[in-house]
């Protein structure tokens, strides 16, 4: 299904994209996934239609023909069953890449991952370790709907004993992998759909490199723009919008959703004492919630403004473009917020 | 209430058989020649329908996901036929065909896919989400095999009240193997659900063959497991398909609880736009659309009952009609962005 | 299993409950069942043993008998199956009660919840109602280890298109069912699984009730203390302490969960100053957090210190006593934030 | 790395018959016999434990849900005498006597009950989930079906990997209605894994017999639509259930996939403390206990050769220790509360 979404036609896509020094998303993911299959042969990628389909949204496209159906697995249409087996098999000492074709189809799944995979190590006193990656896609911007545009990664970040990873950069999305294969627990990367295709320049190796940090990905003085993965374009593009206004936004991009580096964004805050966050999950109870009440804690003094929350509207989210666009966080109403914020 | 096996003709005539009938019907025609005409006709519909729809999609004027149906449809007017006005339809993402072959007026689906508030889902929907509740289409869903328990308990409040009727659930091949397909059939068939479940066996889910999608790549049997009737059928034959959708829905309304119908066929086009279509060999296809249901109907066909050249302009007449409408239909304003979400709207 | 909680053993405690004024939560919910039962022929009961076994924990003991096992249907193990089947149902014009044994296995069937339930009258157009309503029994405090202690509230609470209650008075576990079933919403009702013993007065039928506002069930001039169901116990006795310690607490009685009522907890922080949220999930990303975020919106400029936040532990629940009390809420632990947030 | 099936006498021996190795063996015993000797003390063993859980529960000295297996325990033991000690079990919330069968000491379980420190899972898990990873005993799971893909997953790393070694999953009558069973059925069956299923079907989930839970109750035959090996077992006795395990085993090691077996069983005892059995004909109960799985299989045993009083007794001194132990252990630091959560202890 997903292969049709417009925006995330792998097939089409990557012929017309300039194969030089420009790469994008998806293929920063792939080269991610080759690397780890290359290196470790515990490592191996399960889910629907990733080998010969070469993934919903051709991530996987080409690796099946390099590394074989075992390892470049197929799975049935059972949600439940293949992340459970996956879990199963980290367990048994594997390294599994599950994929699950998009957040909306991970609800079949939530048991596994909140019962099980979060859960083992705990109840098990120490011993059960389930070293699994979770890669799932996520977000809305396509038309797909009410059942196709989900933005859960509020729930997940607030399951006690996973890691979750939201790349909103090339290099995050080439190089989040490997640290996440080698996290003795859970990780559940979100990539978001509309991100795919999003090209730039390959980013250079990084000498060190961490997955619990937030990044300042641009400073300023008069207020923080807080978000993640596909939201962030919007929100540089908000912050390069409010400078040609006079308003200095700094940009933090969380990166790690769970953990949440609470200190970065802490201070941050207390640089520009205002604040809007900004995700695509719906605002009630969403991660922006959680965000929000977290700089109440940590940065209260230093607030002079409420803190500021752009989220998805809470509808289910409408096909018609008009609609869905009014339903997601757009750059104006980022620019909005800041103006708001900064009064 | 119990209720005697209607004629064809009693039946809610489709939207094409109805602009049909204002053409003078052909006096010598046989009611089973005018029954098989007016399938013809409804495939020819969908069929249409669709190729506009690619046309359409490509020129970016509907967007999202688009399933087509395209070489599948002998299935939808098929088990449609066999089916009464009062009887309930669950449908997946790839119904458009159930939609149009169910009697939903093409001019509101055609508005859907554009996202039009004139379209049968309000434009809220789009291509996997077309409802019709007047018509008792309880949608396109676009959760493989989220449908299911939605049928059974449709089903099972016929039962509950004593009203005997069929509730209808189309799925595939791949959704055989969701957890919600073996509970469904578990809860129908251990509390004799009046359901129907129309396997639509089109050998692929998204990419994945059959057999890499199943340990057991005979579902009529698996479904049996679960002690219900299931066999298979030829689901490029409409004929076949009517005789046994019929069949079921009178052992259903004899009280014989759900039934199984896992209908052979396959889909001419790619999963959905853009789908490459790499997996799958294109003899393969070739050879299966050497059984496309359309002229394989028409061939049963008394010489010179179906035009089918002129039968194919009145069927796209139509859609361009249901274009025309839907390009000058409104939208729902932005103010109205959360009408629908509760009866408060909230 | 759940019938082996001690605190919930419905075969042992009716019996030794007196049953003269003196009534418990598991007798009002009851009650509520039966009348609605009688009252309307579409409503009907369905869940796991909710038959012969009486339910889990008892509390439709006895309603078989009377209304037989069509309208009392047991179901198999098939959370999926059967909420689907419940949503199907009521979309037929039915009103079915569809009882989840605990939150725990909820997730099993959040798909139909979120992607059907709650998700049908909009993508619809507003032609497909749900008016289902599920009850389930949440939280811990039972030594039920990790897979039967959670409690996912806020989760549910996120969800746009349902309607979410949490009773935590015996006139709310009485009178909250009716209007539930005459939402043309689906409504999601949880019940503590430790209030099912609580016992008191029976409540007298009330003139009016409502279920979307928040109740304030004592005044108090120094901090506001914002709870629900299972919890609102524990805070009203910790209200006890600290007023006997010269601190005046207000303590705000949720009900609804979705919608909230923000006018008025920001009424009651206006004339506070001060909040601690007292919730038993996870505290990151859970009820809480969405609760200080609203507060920290509608009532900026009236607090007076920061929201405190009195939550779940982060760890999947412990076995043992020690460590599953120090894991959830405990009085001394909303008097100590109490305190904190006077200052 | 291929092997071949082991005598009884090279498997791990319990706790109990270690115990009672110290004691001179009879020297009249035949090998047969000594095993069977060793399958009732295993029995033994587990019924002394739960005999005395009950004691301690209605003591209030232990707490959570206990779910007894009393009645059952002739397919834990048969089915581990089958198993070798590379192999891995996957167990539910009844899992007392699969934990004791597969070795996992007893103080270690009962210290667990417990909750103290030293308990097999740190007193993190209590009855429904005890762990022993050197055992490869996978655990406890509270969610009803919940650890048949974790089974699968483990059984796949195996065939990944090329080792040729088998995952046992026990799981009871009610799992076979969730999706999960479905999902992980065909799973296995479609990747030929080396996963054994074992049901106990103790006609009862929770108070809802199994004509009420299965429209197909010959669930053999549900498990073999997947297209792997099935069929059902006198669980009451222990010698078939280990002659049928064995069976199994070596069609798994022989490399023709999953195998599922039913186990007919049934509980003595309530489906939890407090389950009043209200639902349970007592006839019927009584009708069961008379095939009580350890007089059974004592019977079968030459005169003389079993001493079940003395064998009581030796078990019961085992619990007894245990007990104390599990007393006189400490219980985890409330400093340590978040131990566990993550491997930083985030
Ligand atoms: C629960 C879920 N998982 C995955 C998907 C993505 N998806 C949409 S259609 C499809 C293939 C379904 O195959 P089948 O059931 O045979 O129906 P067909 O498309 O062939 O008509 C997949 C994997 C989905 N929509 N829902
Ligand atoms: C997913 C889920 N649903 C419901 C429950 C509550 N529950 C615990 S055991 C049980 C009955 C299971 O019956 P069966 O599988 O036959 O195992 P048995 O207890 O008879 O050994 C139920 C309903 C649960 N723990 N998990
Ligand atoms: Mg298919
Ligand atoms: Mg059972």
């Amino acid at each position: 299904m997903a292969a049709s979404a417009p925006g995330a036609a792998p097939e089409t896509e990557p012929e017309t994209e300039p194969e030089t020094e420009q790469t994008s998303f998806r293929e920063e993911i792939r080269a991610a996934m080759r690397e780890a299959l290359l290196a470790d042969d515990r490592v191996f990628l399960m889910g629907e239609d990733v080998g010969g389909y070469g993934g919903a949204f051709g991530v996987s496209l080409g690796l099946v023909e390099e590394f074989g159906p075992d390892r470049i697995r197929d799975t049935p249409l059972s949600e439940s069953g293949f992340v459970g087996a996956g879990i199963g098999a980290a367990v048994a000492g594997m390294r599994p890449i599950v994929e699950i074709m998009t957040v909306n189809f991970s609800l079949l799944a939530l048991d596994q991952i909140l019962n099980n995979a979060a859960t083992l190590l705990h109840m098990s006193g120490g011993q059960v370790s389930v070293p699994v990656v979770i890669r799932m896609t996520t977000g809305a911007g396509r038309q797909l709907a009410a059942q196709h545009s989900h933005s859960l990664e509020g729930w997940y970040a607030g399951i006690p004993g996973i890691r979750v990873l939201s790349p909103g950069t090339l290099q995050d999305a080439r190089y989040m992998l490997a640290p996440a294969l080698a996290d003795p627990d859970p990780v559940v990367i979100f990539e978001h759909g509309s991100l795919y295709n999003a090209t730039g320049p390959t980013a250079p190796r990084p000498e060190s490199f961490d997955i619990v940090s937030a990044a300042v990905r641009r400073t300023g003085r008069d207020v923080s723009l807080i978000s993640h993965g596909g939201s962030l374009p919007k929100v540089l593009a908000a912050a390069e919008a409010l400078a040609a206004d006079g308003v200095s936004a700094e940009v933090v991009d969380l990166r790690s959703l769970r953990p949440l580096d609470g200190a970065t964004i802490a201070a941050s805050v207390a640089r520009t004492h205002r604040a809007v966050v900004v995700d695509e999950g719906w605002r009630t109870g969403g991660l922006a919630a959680e965000i929000a009440a977290r700089i109440a804690e940590l940065a209260f003094y230093d607030l002079d403004a409420p803190v500021e929350r752009v989220c998805g509207a809470e509808v289910p989210v409408p096909y018609p473009k008009h609609l869905e666009d009014a339903a997601i966080p757009q750059v104006a109403d980022i620019v909005a917020a800041a103006r708001r914020a900064v009064g | 209430m119990s209720r005697a096996k209607k004629p064809p003709q009693s039946r809610k005539p489709s939207p094409a058989s109805a602009a049909e009938s204002e053409a003078p019907a052909e006096p010598v025609l046989s009611e089973e020649t005018k029954h098989l005409l007016e399938l013809v006709d409804q495939m020819l519909l969908i069929r249409a329908f669709e190729e506009r729809c690619v046309e359409l999609y490509s020129a970016g004027t509907i967007r999202g996901f688009i399933h087509l149906y395209i070489g599948e449809e002998a299935v939808a007017v098929g088990v449609n036929a066999a089916l009464s006005p009062d009887d309930a339809v669950v449908s997946t993402y790839r119904e458009h065909g159930h939609a149009l072959a169910r009697g939903v007026p093409v001019e509101a689906v055609m508005a859907e896919m554009y996202g039009k508030a004139t379209g049968c889902s309000h434009g809220r929907g789009g291509s996997m989400h077309l409802f019709d509740v007047e018509r008792r289409f309880y949608g396109g869903n676009a959760i493989v095999g989220g449908g299911l328990p939605i049928a059974a308990g449709l089903a099972l409040a016929d039962r509950m009240t004593g009203r005997n009727r069929v509730t209808c659930c189309f799925f595939g091949d791949g959704a055989v193997a969701e957890g919600e397909f073996h509970e469904t059939a578990n809860l129908a068939a251990l509390w004799d659900l009046p359901l129907l479940l129309v396997c639509e066996n089109n050998l692929y889910a998204m990419g994945t063959p059959l057999e890499r999608e199943h340990a057991q790549t005979d579902l009529a049997m698996r479904a049996a497991s679960y002690g219900m009737p299931a066999w298979a059928v030829d689901g490029m034959d409409a004929v076949a398909v009517e005789r046994a959708a019929r069949r079921a829905v009178d052992g259903i309304l004899a009280g014989n609880g759900p039934h199984f119908l896992e209908m052979r066929t396959y889909r001419f086009r790619a999963h959905s736009m853009y789908d490459p279509d790499r997996y799958r060999d294109k003899a393969e296809v070739e050879r299966w659309r050497e059984r496309d249901p359309i002229p394989l109907l028409a061939r049963r066909l008394p010489p010179g009952a179906a035009d089918l050249e002129e039968m194919t302009k009145r069927a796209t007449a139509v859609v361009d009609r249901a274009v025309a409408a839907a390009e000058a239909a409104p939208v729902e304003p932005v103010e109205d962005l959360y009408r629908f979400v509760s009866h408060e709207g909230s």
